[in-house]
This record gives structure tokens, C-alpha cells and sequence, in this order.
């Protein structure tokens, strides 16, 4: 099947993505989120869990066109055209990679509030995979 | 270590061609290198091989590079395929130098070759759909196209480039390829209509990116002082360098430069003894328009952040002081993915050689060319610099 | 040329993961392999990296080094994806034994790793039915098994070989994993019940070949110069080759003999200055059985088709005059694809080092270890010969 | 779809391989079948088109036990269990490595003669592949 999200991948850090649960560095305190196996300020490789507030700002994002985006997504540009995706700075610190849901891309700007919300993502191999959203706050 | 040179270089038209096979490509990419190898070399002499690839569609997983080794007539030699995503060929390339310079291999051929024309777009989609980190960025429903889209946005936000700067470099570049018989986009595109392009992934527009394409390339390397037993205009590998970088652009500190670019250059420049200013011209990995801009300045063209208006003073045209992608670039000339490092270095090496292939696009006086190559979106980089033999 | 040591080894368990991640399994393999540096290494202090997958289920189609360095915790070095098939991490040592050999580059590792349980087993057969010449090999039904069963009875024909023969290896080395704590399959095998075994693909049976397998192993190499600076039992690289040969079985002239076997061991002897009868134990690539005995031949062990002869004879046995696969080999101890071959550097390093995981399994009084690693069916071999620093 | 034969290579190479077209070096004569750009005996790179007899003799042979063949070949394990692979050596020199068909496991060895004959392989991608298989003379 190619490059895609697998179904074991999917499941194996759902938690986190869902969750939105970072590594804190157990040596020097540092959030990774993504996870990671090695802390970049340490090298440590020892994490605690904690879950983030899931508030933060836009970063910097793209209003992806039509039919651009990875093919699972097919069923749904074809129902909406664009897809919009960003980078949102977390208040804790890190920065991810995130759709953003309820907004209208002329309203997209770099740091914009916005909040974790758990949406839909597409169907894939008779499975509904469900993700983090990021939409704004106050929509 | 043991100096190193190109003997010849060959690469196919870069183009669509779904009639034609792998091994079809790559056995006239061979042949066209064999060829310009002035006073003869035997395939069988040929040691080692490093074939890049990102084999798109799948079609040959495993042991893909005896597989080209038998297309090109080199049989036995010790070959492997190197992936590093679209710097596939870069890094064949840079360890093709190694070989040589380890004084293990006398002879050595470094390739690269993509088929993106056998699969239906949207396979291609789902190949091609990323090249960052799967996970995180795949699940965010962003293309290739929209990972450069987010850099150039925050390059915008944080020095002020403009749009219309981003679009220069698509337009220098696409008017370059009307001068190169081996391109695969030869219409000349104006900067109005340019400017006008539909939305690719916003601030991206279609204008702004390189195609689906395929082709093959392959450079002959040998030891420095066996050179001249093959050709009286051989080329120095005077510089390598490669490195890595976050997969990911979100857990890059800054998303406006590649770092991996400036470790890569800065290792290419110390080996060459030399610095940024001496590079007189440069082939660099423009898969999205923004992505040339960034390279002037990680490079160290120019000055941080002033790529916008380095591109705006005409330095890096065809007959600016500096020309980058003379070529047309990985957006005209065409990036069939594993044979785009390779074929930069055939472009390099011919205009070294003042083998240009028409006169209206063959530089003068050029001393020093520089060749970038991008994997993903700044994951790998392998930079090299060469110089002709006076 | 600059001498070449390693100075630590690691690797996982060799087994079926489901649960772990790529990046969990590499990063394991790394920090054993950090841990083994007896004086410690920093891991930003290396410079290139290696990697060997065929990358089963292609997860992460691009850019895959880059993504396992982060799990190493070494972002930055100058890293790239090494595709031979079964070979892959073979390739990976040789390219990184170069690197250092150059003299451009002080310290690298090798790694390799194949994470093969995340597919259903109809897709890992959409993977791995072909290894060698898709188009050919492919539309004519056969599945790996059988291309090794073709030439085993090749073998049968032309030399008398006996089906026990075969049987007799992959006897063995399942009963030496019994000793070996990271292999995957650890479940005494008696010689009568192999023979019961049901076909595979006939003269082969199940018992005559490796599984599916999760597994990741990395090598550390520096100046041979610098080697005491970070462990007082460094091993030394005194051999490396690498070959390739037709993909398909029908092309070669003979199917009872893999010539790349024999290009590559003669390279690696020759560097070594030694002959095949100076290697005290060696890791061969035993795929299917037949492999093994191919090996015998091929890297000199025996005469040409003596090699039933030879293993009935008890020399490759662990108290024989040259043990062969002491570790278990693919068939026992596990053969997740791209981490075969560095994880065979594992095992000779340790063995070399006197660091084996059971004393039961430890060989006494050894100087040359050798690794034999194959790609497909043979068309791409790397060999590679280590000795201890005394 | 990861490892397969595509469309495109099954039908780049159909006349070669259902009218077993050899290419002859124009500048040494050396067969080669399965075709390849490059003469393995002299380096040539120009044939031309030789159709072979079709006739040859078993070289080597597997019996490849149920569901061990491609995936493309489950319905016809489903239904036959075993698939029969073997190589066969052409009267006029070359080998291939081809489907036998129509002949017992138990009949099969080194030596025995074989004719080309036209047969079904599988159903992918909903076109039927057609292929030639090597069958016993006189069965
Ligand atoms: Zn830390
Ligand atoms: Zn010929």
C-alpha cells in the first residue's frame, strides 16, 4: 500500500496524538511533542508523560488546493475543495503539524488563538481514523 | 585521500515518457555517459555503482541497483541504491567520491533514475504525498507542496519577501529550460500570467512548483591521476558535503532555513578551501520556487533574509553574476526525483567542459559550480562543488 | 587508505514486534551499541550514517535515514538509505568502512533494520514474493522459496547433493540459537522431524527456512588511529568487498554458484592478504539452507560441490574446525531484512571481543571472522573478513 | 501497490513474452531471452527481433507449496494448491523461468521436454493477464 498511514502506526501512538500527551525529559525537563526516543536539549532518553492544554497559536499554515492532498483525504476535498493544514505553536512550547477545522481561510492569520478539538479524519481500510484538530478559539 | 574526477557525464531528456522502461532509461543514460568519456572506457571496468532512486510505484523493491547495473551493461560491479527521498543521487553521488577517494576504487559511476509516469495521479499522491515525517505530517492532510507552502509563508512573515519574489524564481527558471534540448517544460512562461496561477497551496501557486516526470542520469568518476587516460578535459570533485536535519519541519528551530544546507556547504567549501563568493554558478534543488530562495542564503549567496531581493537585482540570471539554475531547474528542467543530484552534476560538468549543449545557454569564464540536492523538505542535503581541470 | 575499527556493536532481540515502532527498535539498537563503546561516545559526534532497509510495508518510503537518526538521537550527520534487499546493511558497512577509509570522516555507524510484522500476511507476500527480477521472475508464479529450491536442485543434479544435506544446516543452526538470547526462534530441532518437515517449495521444506522477523542492529566504526581513545578491544575491518550479478537466476551461467559471493570474497581476502582457510568462523547468509551450502563454496570453505560432504563432516559445527552460524544465522536467529547484514558485524565482534551474550556460544581462540551477506538471490554480495586488535 | 507487475511493465514487454521474441546482437549474434539493452558477450546494444522455436528441455524445477506464490496467484492456489515454476532451457540456448502446466509434481525432471503454450495467469486490477506457460510434448 505504498507510503501511508498504517493501521498498527496509527493505533501505536493514538494516545498521544489524541491526547496530546508530550515526553517531559526526566534529566533535563525538556517537552518533547512530538514524542521522540531521544531528547534533542539532553540526549536523555527518559520521559515522563504530560498531557498539554492543547491551547495555542498559528504558527504558519497553507490552504492546500483541491485534490492535493495525501489520497485518503480524496472523499472529502471532493465534498470541500481545500484542505486547510498549520503549524501551531503549543503555549507549552512545541510545535506540530495539525489540520485546522472550523475556519474560514481568509480569517487564517500567524498567531491566531486556536484549541485542540478531536475530529474525523477520513476512512481508510473499513476503519474510521479520528485526529486532533486545531480550530480557533472562540468559533 | 585520493583526488577525484568526473570523465563523463550522461543523462536522458527529462520528460513523460510511460512507453519507456526503467532499464530503457537508464541504459541511455549509461550509454550517453559512456560516450562522453572522450578516449573510450570499457563498462566492465567499471567497480562500484551507487544508483539513486526513490522507486516510485514500487515496481522493482529489492536489489534495484544490479538490476540497472545489467541495463547498463556493468555487470558484477558492486552496486547498491542509495534513498535519501529527492537527494537520492546527491548522496549516490557523494559516496561514489568516497569510494574513490578511499583509494579502494579506481572507477566508480554514480546514477540516479525515476519512473513517475506508470502510475495513475493519484497513486502518484499517495507515493508522493509525503516525504516528511509520515506520521505527523501525512495525518495533518498536507502535501509535499504544503510543507514548502508553510516555510515560504513564515520566510514572508519574518523578512518580508513577497510573493512576487518567490514567483521570480519560477519564471528565471522556466525561461532558462527554453534554451535546453533535455527539459522537459519548454513554454516560455511571463511573470503576469505567473503571478496569476491558480492556488497550488497557498501562498504556492501551480506556477511554482515542478511536475511529475521521469528520466535518468549517470556521472563517471575516477581517480584524479588516472584522468587524463580518459579524457583531456576532465572536472575535480573539489568538494562534498551532506547532512541531515529534523524529518519533520515542525521540530526544526527555524523553518526558514536548512540547516542541513549549511552544514552540507559549509563541509563542501572547507574541503575546497574556498568560500561562497567563489562559486561562479550553481544548480540548486528548486522543487518549489521558494525552496531556490531559501538555498541563496543557506548557501550563503546572500545575506539572511535578503533572498527576495537578491533574486530582484537579476544576480542569479542567466547573465547575472551568479546564475543558479541556468539549467531551467528542477521546476523546467524537470525532477525526476532519484535522477535529479545526478543530473545537476551533468550540468555542472558540461558547462565546466564548455559542452553546453546549445551555445546561447554555455556560461563564460566559470571557475567553481556548486550543485545543492534536497531530500524531502531539508531532511537530507548534499552539496558539491567541482572545477575544471585548467 | 585509512585503517577502520569498530569500536561497538548493538543490536535488539530478533523477533515479532507488533506493538514497537521503527523508531523504538532503532533507537534500541543505537543505545546498545553507544553502551558498548567501553569509554563512551557521544552521539553528535557522528558524522555519517548508514542505514540498510528494504523498508517492508514502505511506511517511510523517503528520507528513512534521516527519520532513524532522530531515533538515535545523532540528527545532523550526514546519513542516507542503503537498498540491496536481503544485503542492504552489508552494503551499509562497506559504504561506511569507505566513508571512514577516505580519510574525510572520523567517526560513522552502520545500521540496518526491517520492521516486518506491521503487515497482514498477504501484503509482506505482495513485498516479498520477488527479490530478484519482478517482470520475469514474477508472472512465472514463483515466490522467493522457490528461486533458492531451483537452485538447490540444481545442486542435487550436478553434484549429488541429498536433500539431508541441506536439512543438516538448518538443523544446526537452529540448535545453536538455543545458546543465543537475541534469537528469534529458540526451539531444539531434531534432524529426524526436519526431515518430515511439509514442502515449502519443493526440494525445500519449512524447516529448511528463516520466518518473518522485527529487528534492528548498528555498528559504530572509527579511525583505526582514534580507536583507542574510546575502547581497548577495538576490531578491525581488515577486508571488504562487494559485488553484484544477474538479478534472475535464468541469466546466470550457473545456478549452483553465486559469483558474487566469489567477486566479493576475493576482494576481502586480498585486502586482508589472507585465503579462505585463515577464517576460524564466519556468519553466512542462510536464507534458506541451500544458501549455506552455496557459501561453503563460494567463500572457499570446500571444493566446488563438495559442500555436503562438508557439513556432514561436522566442520561448521560450533566445536568444529570452522563453525558456521554459531549465532543461530537468518534461519534461527531471525532475518529481519535490512539488519542482517550489520547485525552478522554484531555477531563476529563479539565473538572476536570474547563478548558473547552465553558463555556456551563463546568461540575460544579466534583471529579472522568473516560475514557473508546476499541480496535476493544473489545479486548483490557483501563480504566482509574482522579480526581482534591483539 | 508495492511489488507487483503493473500495467504498464505487463504490457511494455507482451510480445516478447507471449511470442518469445529473442533479440539477436547485431554485432556478435548472442541470443538474448529474456531481452536486455546490453549484449552479455560483446557489449552490443543493437538487436534485432528472432522469435524462438518455443521448444526446450526442464533445467530446473519447485514445486511451490499452497499460498507461497505472488498474492496475484491466491484464486488459483485456492483451487489448484501447489504452482509449478521451473526453468527451461530453449533449443536455441537461452533460459527462462516460466509456469509449467498441464503435468504432474510427480512427472517432473531434469531433461524432459517442454513446449510454449498460451495460457491465463491471474485476474488484477480487473484485466485478465495472459502468459505463456511450458507444458510436457506429447501431454
Ligand atoms: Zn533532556
Ligand atoms: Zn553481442
Amino acid at each position: 500500500m505504498t507510503s501511508y498511514v498504517s493501521l498498527p502506526m496509527y493505533g501505536a501512538n493514538i494516545d498521544e496524538r489524541m491526547r496530546l500527551i508530550a515526553g517531559k525529559c526526566k534529566s533535563c525537563g525538556q517537552l518533547a511533542y512530538p514524542q521522540r526516543p531521544v531528547c534533542t536539549k539532553c540526549g536523555g532518553d527518559q520521559f515522563d508523560d504530560t498531557p498539554l492544554s492543547g491551547n495555542g497559536t498559528l504558527y504558519t499554515y497553507s490552504v492546500v488546493a483541491g485534490n492535493g492532498a495525501p489520497s485518503e483525504f480524496d472523499d472529502e476535498q471532493t465534498m470541500t475543495g481545500d484542505v486547510l493544514c498549520g503549524v501551531v505553536e503549543l503555549k507549552e512550547g512545541p510545535r506540530v503539524m495539525v489540520r485546522l477545522a472550523d475556519v474560514d481561510p481568509e480569517q487564517l492569520h500567524i498567531g491566531m488563538k486556536l484549541r485542540a478539538v478531536i475530529r474525523r479524519l477520513y476512512d481508510q481500510e473499513g476503519f474510521l481514523r479520528y485526529g486532533t484538530k486545531f480550530e480557533p478559539v472562540g468559533s | 585521500m585520493v583526488d577525484v574526477a568526473v570523465i563523463g557525464v550522461g543523462q536522458t531528456r527529462y520528460g513523460m515518457f510511460p512507453e519507456r522502461t526503467l532499464k530503457d532509461l537508464f541504459h541511455e543514460a549509461a550509454i550517453n555517459a559512456l560516450n562522453d568519456v572522450d578516449k573510450g572506457l570499457d563498462p566492465q571496468d567499471v567497480e562500484e555503482a551507487f544508483i539513486g532512486t526513490l522507486s516510485t510505484g514500487g515496481a522493482q523493491l529489492g536489489n534495484f541497483a544490479p538490476l540497472m547495473m545489467e541495463a547498463a551493461g556493468m555487470i558484477g560491479a558492486s552496486a547498491r541504491h542509495i534513498e535519501n527521498a529527492c537527494a537520492s543521487s546527491g548522496f549516490a553521488m557523494r559516496d561514489a567520491v568516497a569510494a574513490i577517494a578511499s583509494g579502494r576504487t579506481n572507477i566508480a559511476v554514480a546514477g540516479g533514475i525515476e519512473k513517475m509516469s506508470d502510475l495513475p495521479r493519484e497513486k502518484n499522491r499517495l507515493w508522493l504525498g509525503i516525504s516528511g515525517d509520515v506520521e505527523w505530517e501525512r495525518l495533518a492532510g498536507t502535501n509535499f507542496a504544503g510543507i514548502y507552502a508553510m516555510m515560504a509563508r513564515r520566510h514572508m512573515h519574518e523578512f518580508g519577501t513577497e510573493k512576487k519574489h518567490i514567483t521570480m524564481a519560477a519564471v528565471k527558471n522556466r525561461n532558462n529550460a527554453l534554451a535546453n534540448p533535455k527539459a522537459q517544460f519548454r513554454a516560455a512562461l511571463e511573470f503576469d500570467r505567473a503571478m496569476k496561477a491558480p492556488n497550488l497551496a497557498s501562498p504556492l501557486t501551480f506556477s511554482d512548483a515542478c511536475g511529475i516526470t521521469d528520466g535518468a542520469s549517470m556521472v563517471i568518476l575516477c581517480r584524479a591521476d588516472m584522468a587524463k587516460n580518459f579524457t583531456d578535459q576532465p572536472v575535480l570533485v573539489v568538494g562534498s558535503g551532506g547532512a541531515s536535519d529534523y524529518v519533520a519541519i515542525h521540530d526544526r528551530p527555524s523553518m526558514t532555513t536548512l540547516e542541513g544546507t549549511k552544514r552540507a556547504a559549509k563541509q563542501a567549501y572547507s574541503m575546497a578551501g574556498i568560500t561562497a563568493d567563489d562559486i561562479d554558478f550553481a544548480e540548486v534543488h528548486d522543487c518549489f520556487a521558494i525552496a531556490e530562495l531559501l538555498a541563496y542564503e543557506d548557501l550563503g549567496f546572500c545575506e539572511k533574509g535578503d533572498a527576495g531581493k537578491y533574486i530582484e537585482s537579476g544576480a542569479t540570471a542567466r547573465d547575472g553574476k551568479r546564475p543558479v539554475n541556468n539549467s531551467g531547474g528542477l521546476i523546467a528542467k524537470g525532477h525526476p526525483i532519484g535522477s535529479t543530484g545526478t543530473g545537476q552534476i551533468c550540468e555542472v560538468v558540461n558547462q565546466l567542459r564548455g559542452r553546453a549543449d546549445t551555445a546561447e545557454r554555455q556560461l563564460q569564464n566559470v571557475g567553481y559550480g556548486l550543485t545543492q540536492n534536497v531530500g524531502g523538505s531539508g531532511a537530507a542535503v548534499a552539496v558539491h562543488v567541482l572545477k575544471a581541470v585548467e
